[in-house]
Parts: structure tokens; C-alpha cells; sequence
């Protein structure tokens, strides 16, 4: 294992440090909590959307903190969910009379978790409501009793609901569109390597030189299956034909198209599966109105990359246009 | 009836703390082998902290007690055993409120309720493959020795921790249906659950603590690190 | 090598014109020069700026393209200067009455093609002035008499150069900020693994398990030292050390502060030394009045890191702060 | 004087783009040793633009089509080789402009001026350990068949592939001091130079498509694929 970490088991408080030092005037940090909340605290005539799950998956979770996105989020160890105080502690920095939506990924240990710190919060006469994000469509059904998993298209989720919420919509209206956006948006996965966690020191599965995992989870679970690697089209084909087949999309779809990098990929590979995923967009009659080519869910530095598409309308339009800031940026 | 008092209990808790802090890399291993390897750290984390802070916690009675546990595993612990212990706490302290003593069909009825509430926590049943399938077990025997006219305390405790022994083999050929196991579907058969070798190596250490002569015989609880 | 490649001869192709589709409304892309230019061209009253290089080191070059930065800029194949006429043809898209500055690391073939380019360009009456940015201190002087090379600080000088013209500064003007950038900023990069360039197939250079090599070039070439790793903490201090000492800056200095990922380090990482980073300069008596944690000058999927410092003062803070928009984007 | 044709530089580049195609990987396995590796890659990016738009390209004179080819070199070859190769048959095409035949003297001039045209480029002398350490023996070996009193034009090519060859051995203890292999450092030291190696095996074969009889002793020039 090489990494830029010092005592594996301070790996995230110590990344949470250098986001809080680097984002002074966006961000407050509480360490005890492995909590980031909006610099300010939350506005009481508007919904707070909170997050929280385990680390691994930057920017996903505590970088998506600030104005037009989360009002809070707290983080677990890597792959871990949060503890339940965290988790309670989250909702209630950001108690707002507006009500709070959380807003995580479907896993047991999240959810598991939320629903204690839920439940606690609404002891205390704390408006909550929870929605469950479970986009990735590579588990189709089956054992998997948690149900799917909640992967890329969770950046949506937040986009939206972000607005919504900072536009001054009621907590009814934005688990609403929470709902809404879960239900237009789909993902799936392949992974070229795996990665490690940092205090595992040893990677979570072992792939060929020569092979991929197809619909790959973001910690590492198996997908749908492991095959041989080929070309970046085919590989864009078979994630697009999995993805868009899924709710089905259908011709004349306005769509927000997003290749996600899971860590290790540079941002080159992931435009030139783009081309391809556009490509393929227009070919099946969709129109792309909105694209997105980066990291926004990723598994440490797992090799690869997943390929979302989300169903638009003039009211997601609008709020995935509407201006957000958050620790994830360029300038 | 045969009585449990609070320092019982308060031993039974520090074992554990000592036999999850030994075990966190053993029980890490074992969820590495078909989860992600985060149980024996998780753990640990939570009882690291009980340990640390042994001496102020809440000793008034035993509910007073299990509820500030309860409390500390909320605080520390991650991942689905956070929720899962900290459940069995709490449900464990609501029944044991300002008792300095408990019975064993009171002890009996903790358990059972902990159970329940775990279960409605993560919504597993007896067969998923959780740490359910040994406790679901233990609690069946300790009803049956409640049930005997004046139940032998040690004779109770040997038996628990034989069933939770039985169960690591029993699941071992299962297909895990909760937790991060779950997700690699066949890959969990043929690998022993951590959460249910955790209990029966847990119930192993109470019996040398409290001097129950038991031999272990599965391979799990023998080759926990000394 | 697993990548998302197809043919490795097109991929520099391909992924221009997946940028070229996610950017409709930003960009224009000419398939035939691999260049990309600002939608609509240049702007008579202000300055162009115009870059150019090998691929590989994306965002950097042409993702770098947009409102308050570059005016276009081309690409050659991964690590190879582009062709003479691509640069010319670049300069000559960007022709403007206020001038063309042709801003571009410092490495002889690029220095070699853009001379070719500028002569021509100058043969027909285009304005246009060269800068030469060589940022990187890993190398101090030697054999290597091309001169130091042109890392991350590139991102630095583009900002404010892009800035500066943008607000309609004259030509000498903005070559004088691009000389004062240039003279305040200083960089050193790590590697933790090599890259491998995909029409290669085989990595650059070979590090052991527990290896780094420190002061790596953005193409893989060789730095001060190959060490054993140690802890990010050891790392950064010793990237900052060198960074810092080199000009030198000094304690009162207010500084941009950037930790910059090579390709295949996860943001997390990158933060945990940013962490140190801003630690020790608030140590060596530094302002960190702005800070730039990410990828800005990569070299494909390598894992590694680099450190930049740039002292600020006050026409270069509000430079830094002005609006800008590139293909590099999170909304 | 000995006069050179236009058809016969014609072949000359026809034969070039064979052997530079031919050569390819080699030429990138060369530079990989002590560089990129892209300079194989490079060169035939352009030759092979070359080789195809041959019949497109102006041979109203030697002049014309040198300017066209370093045009074409310009457009399509990356790397340092680009403004090299580009400049070099710029400053050929200059000196020969509405010529269809050039006397040997002329010849060596055009070599001259593409020599001074790279060094001024490139900022390389000789020692450097770059093609120009081919180049600048090539040139000297015509001055002096120029001064002869009738000059053999296979005897000059055969003598310029001699020196070329020799000059492979003799730079490849050398350290780089231009171009990427230059950066290096030290290990840039007992590795053949590529460009040199590409001068070498492009006048042998030149030997070969003019019938001239030399028989190559260098390793490099021996090893180029068939
Ligand atoms: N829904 C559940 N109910 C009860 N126990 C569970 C459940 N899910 C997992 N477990 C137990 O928890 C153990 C794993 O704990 P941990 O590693 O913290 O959780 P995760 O599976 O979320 O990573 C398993 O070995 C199993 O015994
Ligand atoms: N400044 C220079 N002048 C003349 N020839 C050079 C110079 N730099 C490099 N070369 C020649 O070019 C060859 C390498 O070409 P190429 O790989 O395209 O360039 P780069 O070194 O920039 O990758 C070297 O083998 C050397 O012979
Ligand atoms: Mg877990
Ligand atoms: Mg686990
Ligand atoms: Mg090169
Ligand atoms: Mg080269």
C-alpha cells in the first residue's frame, strides 16, 4: 500500500482537517462528530438537508457541504457508516423549523444508523424526514434484502433538493423531488482495480491483470460479473445499455449525462467514455442538457469509473442550474 | 430465585472488554474474509472507550449503567454494529431501570428484549447469518433453565456458550442475507459469520472469568489470540 | 496496462471531443490541429492567451480553456510537444488586435514548436509576445540545460494572466504579470507509482513497493532522490522545505497555497497534506490568503502529489479572485 | 560538376519513408531507453503522411517539394522531432528553390544550412549527443568529396553512411545534454541516441536503393527489422 497517510487510523480526521483549513469561510468542522456543517449554522426558514456515511467516497458526503447543496454532513471510518451520535448530532446542528431531509445512500449501516439518530431527533421535536438514495442498478434483486445500492446518482439527489430547499420549498416539497430525482436517475459501475482501505492495508478484491467487475459497488462489492477488459466503447456500451434500460429511458428524454471517476482514473479516460456515452445519448433520441465528467462518488482510489443518467424536467432543469458552492472546486 | 448482582454484571462487561480489544485484528480478519473487514475495529473503538472510561461511568444501578454503555457505543461505533450493540444496550438497560440485581429470568427477559429490538433495528431473522443466530439460541436456553426449579448460574452459562459455539458451524455454509457480507451473495458461504463467533468467544471468556470449567472445541474460539 | 482506451493512437482525439460535447455552449473544438478555443473566438479589444503541450497533464492546457483563462490551446500526443502547425494555427485562431501571449511550460520541444509558430505568426503581423513558466525546483540547474521545467505554478500564471486580460490590460501588461507570477511561484512534485502512457503500454519508470520518487517531473522523469516512502506528514514537510527555501518566501509573505493531485491520488489524500501544508506555512509566519486542493497538472493515473506556493499581493489576489470558467467543472 | 537529380532526392525520400515506417517501434524502443519513447512514433506520424499524399505534393522543383515536406512535417509531427526534421528541410528547401537538379557542392550547402537551421532551432552543438552528431560528420565528409576534383557520388553516400555509423558508437557513452533524454541525467549514458541511429540507417538504406556496396558493422543499423 503507498499513500499520503500518516497514522491510518487518523486517515479521516485528518483529511477532514485539511477541508475544514481549506474552506474557512464555507465551513464549520467538529471534530468530535466528524461533522462539517455550512459556515453559519442553518437558516430557520428554510429546509436543511443533512448526509452522512462512511469515508472513501470524496467529494461524495462532507464536500458537498455549502450553499445549494447539504447544510451538514458527517462521516464514519473508510466504508464505515457513522456512529449513531454523529449521525444525531448532524441532524441537530442543523435543526431548522423548515424540517431536515436526510438524505443518504441506501446501506444497512446507514440506515441503521440515521433511523436511531432519527428517531432521537424526533424525540426532541425535531421536524426529520429521511429518504433512501438507491440508484445503482447492477444488483438487480435477490439476497441483496437491503435493497440497491445508492451510488452516483446521490450528487443529483443533493443538487436538487439543495435548491429546492435554499429556494425556500417546504420539507413536503423537497422529499418530493428527492423522490423524484431517485426515481429518473440510474447508475452503474466497472471497476479496473480495487482499492485499499487505509487501515485494511490490502486490497478488497483481487482482479486480473487483464479483467474488469462490471457494475462494481463503491466499497468494492461484487458487480454483476467479472470479465475480461475491453474497449472503452464497449465498455460505455454496456453500462449505457444496463443503465438505460433500466427505468427504461425513452427517445426523446431530456437527460443529465454523468461519467463518474471512482478515484484512480484520470479525468481524460472519463471524457473519452463520454464521447462515447453522448454519443450513444443521441442515438438512442435523447437529448443531453446537462453533462457532468469528474469525480463526485468515488472508492479511494479505485481504478474506474460508473455512468449515470438522470430523466429531467423543466423543474430539474432549473434547480441543477441554479448556483452551488462547496468544498469541491476549481478556483 | 437465583440472582445476578450488578458487580456480576460489571465483570461480565470488562471481560468483554478485554476479549474484543484481543480480538480486533482476529475479528477484522474474519469480516475481511466475505464483508469489509471494519467489525473487529469497530468493536474495538467502542470498547476501547468503555475500558478508557471505566471508572466514570454510571454505576447506580444496572439499568443507570447499561444505558450510559449504550450511550458510548452510539458515540464510538460505526458501521451496522453501532447501531446493533448500541440496540442491545438499550433495550437491556430499559428493563434493568434502578436494579442493583437482577434475577435470571430477568437477565432472561434483557436478552429476549435486546433481541427484539435488534431485530427491528436491521430487520434480520433467526438464518440470515447475523450475530441473531447465536444469541437467538442462547436466549432459548436460558428460558429453559429459568424454567428449572432453582437454576444453576454456572450449568447456564456453560450451556450459552456451547449453543453460540454450535451456531458458528451451524451458519457457516450460509449465504449471509444482512450486512456488508450480503453483498458478495455466494462469496459469504463457507466463511464463519464474525458477529456470531464474537458472541461465543465472548461467552468463552465469561466462563474462565467466572470459573466454569467448559472446554471450546470450535475452531473460531480456540484460535482467538491469547 | 487497464485503461479505458480504445485505440491508443486516437485517444488524445477521443477525449478532446468528449470535452469538446460536454461543452457545446464553451468551446469549439478543431479536430484537425487538436485544438480547442473559446466559443466565439477572440475578443479584438483584449489579449489572447494561448497554450499548448503535450497531453496527459489534463485539466491542464486545453481543459484550462474559458472566460478569464486561456483563449485556446492544442495538444500533441500524451508527453509529445504539439506539431508547429497546431501552434501557429492556435495562435492565428486567437489573433487579436490587443495581442497574442503564447504562456507554456518550459520543455525544448514545446519551446521549439511554439518558436517555429510565434515566427510565423509573426511573419504575417500577428502581436504576439512568448512567456516561458519553469515553476518546478526538483531540478536545480546541471545537464539539464533546457532550464527548469513548467509544472502546476502553469495553473497560476494562467489565472491571472487569463484575468488580466479579460479586464482588457495591454499586452506588455499582462506579459509583466505573467513574469511576476512566474517569479513567485514554485513547485515540487512526488511520485508514489508511475504512469503509463497508453500508446506505450508499459510504465515510465519502475519504483519498488515501499519506493517514491521525490521531485518527479510530469512525465515521468526523474526528481532529486528515490527514497523509501514515509508518512504524508514527512512528505509534505520535504516538498514544502524545498518549495519554500527556494526563492525564498519569507515569513509575512501572503500566499496561495495549492496541493496538487498527479492523476491517481484520491482527493483525501491530497487534503491529508494539505492539512500539513497549511500547518507549516502558518509555522514559517505565511498568510494562506487563497488555496487550490486538486488536479491541476496531472500526469495521466500516476499517484503522486505536488506542492505549490505563490506570493500574493494585492493586484495578484484580485486577479486570482476574478471569475473565470473552463471545461473543469463540478455543476 | 556532379550533378544531383530531382528524381533521384525523390527516391531518396521515398526510400526515407520506408525506412522510417520500417522502423517505427524501433526507433521508440531506442528513445525509451533514455527518453519518451515517442520518437519513432513521431517521425513516422509525418512519413507516413508523406508516403501517402506523395502524388499530391508539388515537384514542379526541388525546392517546391522539400518546402511542401517540411510543411507536412510541421503539420503532423510532434515532439522535439517536429521543428527539427521541419526547420532542416525548410532551410534544404530555401537553398534549392526552382531547381530540378543541384550540383553535389549545392547538396552539401542544403545540409549546411539545415544543420545551422537545428542549431539555432535547438540550441545543440556537437557532443550534445543528438542527431546533429550524424549530421555534422555527414556534412564535413561532402566538403571534402566537394574539393575533390570530379567528385563519385556513390562513394561520397557510402563514406556519409560510414561516418553516420561510426558516429553511434562514438556518442553512446555520452550523456544527453538536449531533448528529453537530457533529463535523465546520467542514465542517459550507454544508450545509443535514436536520432543518430535514424541518420545511420536511413543513408545505409539510401546505399541500398542507389546500388551502392557497403556492408553496415553497426549493432544499431544491423538490427533494424527487415
Ligand atoms: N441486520 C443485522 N442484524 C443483526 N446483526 C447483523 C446485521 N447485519 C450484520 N450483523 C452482524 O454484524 C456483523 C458485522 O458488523 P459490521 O462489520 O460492523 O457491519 P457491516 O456488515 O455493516 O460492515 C456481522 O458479522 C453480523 O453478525
Ligand atoms: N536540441 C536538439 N537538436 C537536435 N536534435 C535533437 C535535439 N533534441 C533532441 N534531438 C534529437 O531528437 C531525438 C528525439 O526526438 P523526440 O523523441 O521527438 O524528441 P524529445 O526528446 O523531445 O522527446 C533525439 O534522439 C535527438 O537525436
Ligand atoms: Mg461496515
Ligand atoms: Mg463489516
Ligand atoms: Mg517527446
Ligand atoms: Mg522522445
Amino acid at each position: 500500500m503507498k499513500k499520503f497517510v500518516n497514522d491510518p487510523a487518523q486517515f479521516v480526521p485528518e483529511f477532514m482537517k485539511g477541508i475544514a483549513q481549506a474552506n474557512p469561510d464555507l465551513l464549520d468542522y467538529t471534530p468530535e462528530f466528524q461533522m462539517i456543517t455550512r459556515k453559519g449554522g442553518p437558516n430557520n426558514s428554510k429546509v436543511s438537508i443533512v448526509q452522512g456515511s462512511g469515508s472513501g467516497h470524496e467529494p461524495a458526503h462532507v464536500m458537498a457541504v455549502g450553499p445549494g447543496m447539504l447544510t451538514g454532513a458527517c462521516q464514519g471510518a473508510v466504508f464505515a457508516a457513522p456512529p449513531v451520535d454523529a449521525c444525531y448530532e448532524t441532524i441537530k446542528a442543523c435543526a431548522s423549523d423548515a424540517g431536515v431531509l436526510v438524505l443518504v445512500n441506501n446501506y444497512q449501516g446507514d440506515r441503521m444508523a440515521w433511523d436511531m439518530a432519527t428517531e432521537m431527533a424526533t424525540a426532541e421535536d425535531i421536524n426529520v424526514k429521511q429518504f433512501w438514495i438507491n440508484d445503482d442498478v447492477a444488483v438487480e434483486d435477490s439476497l441483496y434484502t437491503v435493497g440497491r445500492r445508492g451510488v452516483a446518482g446521490n450528487f443529483f439527489v443533493i443538487k436538487a433538493c439543495g435548491a429546492a430547499a435554499d429556494q425556500g420549498k417546504s420539507l413536503d416539497e423537497v422529499y418530493a423531488i428527492a423522490e423524484k430525482v431517485n426515481n429518473n436517475v440510474r447508475t452503474m459501475g466497472v471497476a479496473l482495480t480495487s482499492c485499499i482501505p487505509p487501515a485494511k492495508g490490502t486490497p478488497i478484491f483481487e482482479l486480473g491483470d487483464d479483467e474488469i467487475e462490471v457494475g462494481v459497488g463503491i466499497h468494492g462489492e461484487p458487480g454483476r460479473r467479472r470479465e475480461k477488459i475491453h474497449s472503452a466503447d464497449k465498455i460505455t456500451e454496456e453500462l449505457f445499455e444496463a443503465v438505460s434500460k433500466d427505468i427504461p429511458f425513452n427517445s426523446g428524454d431530456r437527460i443529465a449525462l454523468m461519467i463518474n471517476g471512482l478515484g484512480g482514473t484520470p479525468i481524460t479516460e472519463l471524457y473519452v467514455m463520454y464521447a462515447k456515452a453522448h454519443d450513444l445519448a443521441e442515438q438512442a433520441g435523447f437529448t443531453v442538457v446537462r453533462n457532468y465528467v469528474g469525480e463526485y462518488c468515488t472508492s479511494l482510489e479505485m481504478a474506474g469509473a460508473s455512468l449515470t443518467i438522470l430523466r429531467l424536467d423543466a423543474e430539474l432543469e432549473a434547480l441543477l442550474d441554479a448556483p452551488a458552492e462547496t468544498a469541491a472546486r476549481i478556483f | 430465585m437465583t440472582e445476578i448482582s450488578q458487580s456480576q454484571i460489571e465483570r461480565a462487561i470488562q471481560t468483554t472488554c478485554k476479549t474484543v480489544l484481543r480480538n480486533e485484528l482476529y475479528f477484522s480478519d474474519l469480516d475481511g474474509l466475505a464483508g469489509d473487514g471494519d467489525f473487529g475495529t469497530s468493536l474495538a473503538t467502542g470498547y476501547r472507550v468503555i475500558q478508557n472510561d471505566w471508572n466514570d461511568i454510571d454505576k447506580s444501578n444496572i439499568g443507570a449503567m447499561l444505558l450510559k454503555i449504550s450511550m458510548l457505543v452510539s458515540k464510538h461505533v460505526g458501521g451496522s454494529s453501532g447501531p446493533i450493540w448500541g440496540t442491545g444496550f438499550m433495550k437491556a438497560a430499559m428493563l434493568s431501570k434502578g436494579k442493583e440485581a437482577v434475577t435470571l429470568q430477568e437477565l432472561t427477559d434483557m436478552l429476549g428484549s435486546a433481541i427484539e429490538g435488534i431485530q427491528a433495528r436491521g430487520g434480520a431473522k433467526l438464518g440470515d447469518k447475523t450475530l441473531l443466530d447465536a444469541l437467538i439460541p442462547v436466549h432459548e436456553t436460558l428460558k429453559g433453565h429459568c424454567a428449572s426449579a432453582n437454576p444453576d448460574l454456572g450449568r447456564a452459562l456453560c450451556d450459552c456458550a456451547d449453543v453460540a459455539e454450535k451456531a458458528i458451524e451451524e451458519t457457516k455454509t450460509l449465504v449471509a442475507h444482512r450486512g456488508r457480507a450480503s453483498q458478495v451473495g455466494e462469496r459469504s458461504a463457507g466463511t464463519p459469520d464474525p458477529g456470531i463467533v464474537s458472541i461465543a468467544v465472548i461467552l468463552n471468556d465469561w466462563c474462565k472469568e467466572f470459573g466454569v470449567e467448559r472446554t471450546a472445541t470450535a475452531a473460531e474460539v480456540l484460535n482467538q489470540p491469547a
